[in-house]
């Protein structure tokens, strides 16, 4: 299993904050899987470092964070 | 004194940062700060309030990694940043950048990065509370 | 408060006079300030103290023409201009910019306009004590 | 009568910090009177203003400045 995070307008739209996802799939598919695809422009970390590969395949434990924008400062 | 990245939720001092950086060293010559406060005002329509979340962890890192980045990037002796995370009201402090150097042009220039790749890199979000409701801010360039 | 420009041998607080140029305006979203301090090491060698020397009226009169033209040249709200004529040892402060603006861009700018033309413009003179004597400085651009 | 000021090293050289001198000549000359011809660079002003034409002839009641280049900040 992985933990799903949400930040900001991404966890209003999605309704929650955090949720489990099954490792083993690529990002592309996970952000499709939680209907988060439309959401553009998204960012992405796994495990707290943000990556830009959407082919990468989680797995098991797993951090992996779904962003809006950020707006620091 | 506390550390020289933090994110929290109470309000800094201002004179206390940059007298913690003034005691880094004796060379150092000039002090170039950014001090970002909340209006009450923006893109048109009145604040009440902007409220601030971060990704817990990650975002401390993106400031600390920014902090060693302007350190070996630009000719300057000291770095401190703070940044606020909780609901703030018009005229209060957000974020401080305070940049030491013998020199005053790359304090400038490294203070100038800073806050602008903060705002690129470190993940932290912002909803302002307006008249017509609550909205998350897209930022600008 | 007292003035926003002013020439003195008294110390100064940082703090108060941020807290003042804060307290200007609402719309104030980004300040941006030069503090300079005297250092124990200048052009290779060790400086005991710095002894500052103005031409009294004219200074003043300098600082004030900078603050006004500033103001007109960016886009900011509110300016402020401090500098000791005294006898300073490493770590004192000497000088003293604080620009606040809606947007941190033109603060920057501002503030770092005004120090490079104060150094041009103003009618002050330092004389360093060094362990080889006394010398007057001859300011690089 | 003006009155003539001098500023940092200029004052150092010259020996003094003020003097009078007569009215009705030239900037340039009175430079040269004072002995201040070969302390360049040399800023002038004239009633606190800088002045940069070295043919203005000195007018009775004028406090003119003789000053080595500015090192404030």
């Amino acid at each position: 299993m992985i933990k799903l995070l949400f930040f900001g307008a991404l966890a209003d739209k999605v309704g929650k904050q955090s949720m489990q996802a099954e490792a083993g799939q690529r990002l592309q598919d996970l952000i499709v899987a939680v209907g988060c695809a439309d959401m553009q422009p998204l960012l992405v970390a796994v495990n707290q470092e943000q990556v830009h590969d959407l082919a990468y395949i989680v797995k098991d434990g797993d951090e992996v964070a779904l962003m809006p924008p950020f707006a620091g400062g | 004194m506390n550390n020289t990245v933090r994110i929290q939720q109470e309000d800094f001092s201002l004179q206390a940062e940059v007298d913690a950086l003034r005691a880094v060293s004796k060379r150092i010559g000039g002090i170039a700060t950014f001090l970002g406060c909340a209006r009450d005002f923006s893109e048109g329509r009145d604040v009440f309030s902007i409220h601030f979340e971060q990704y817990a962890g990650m975002a401390e890192s993106a400031m600390q990694a920014l902090h060693d980045e302007a350190m070996a990037k630009f000719d300057i002796l000291a770095v401190r940043m703070l940044h606020r995370v909780t609901t703030v009201h018009a005229g209060e402090k957000i974020v401080l950048i305070v940049v030491g150097a013998e020199h005053r042009k790359p304090a400038f220039e490294a203070c100038e990065w800073l806050i602008d790749e903060l705002k690129k890199r470190v993940p932290i979000w912002k909803k302002e509370t307006t008249p017509n409701g609550d909205s998350w801010v897209i930022q600008h360039p």
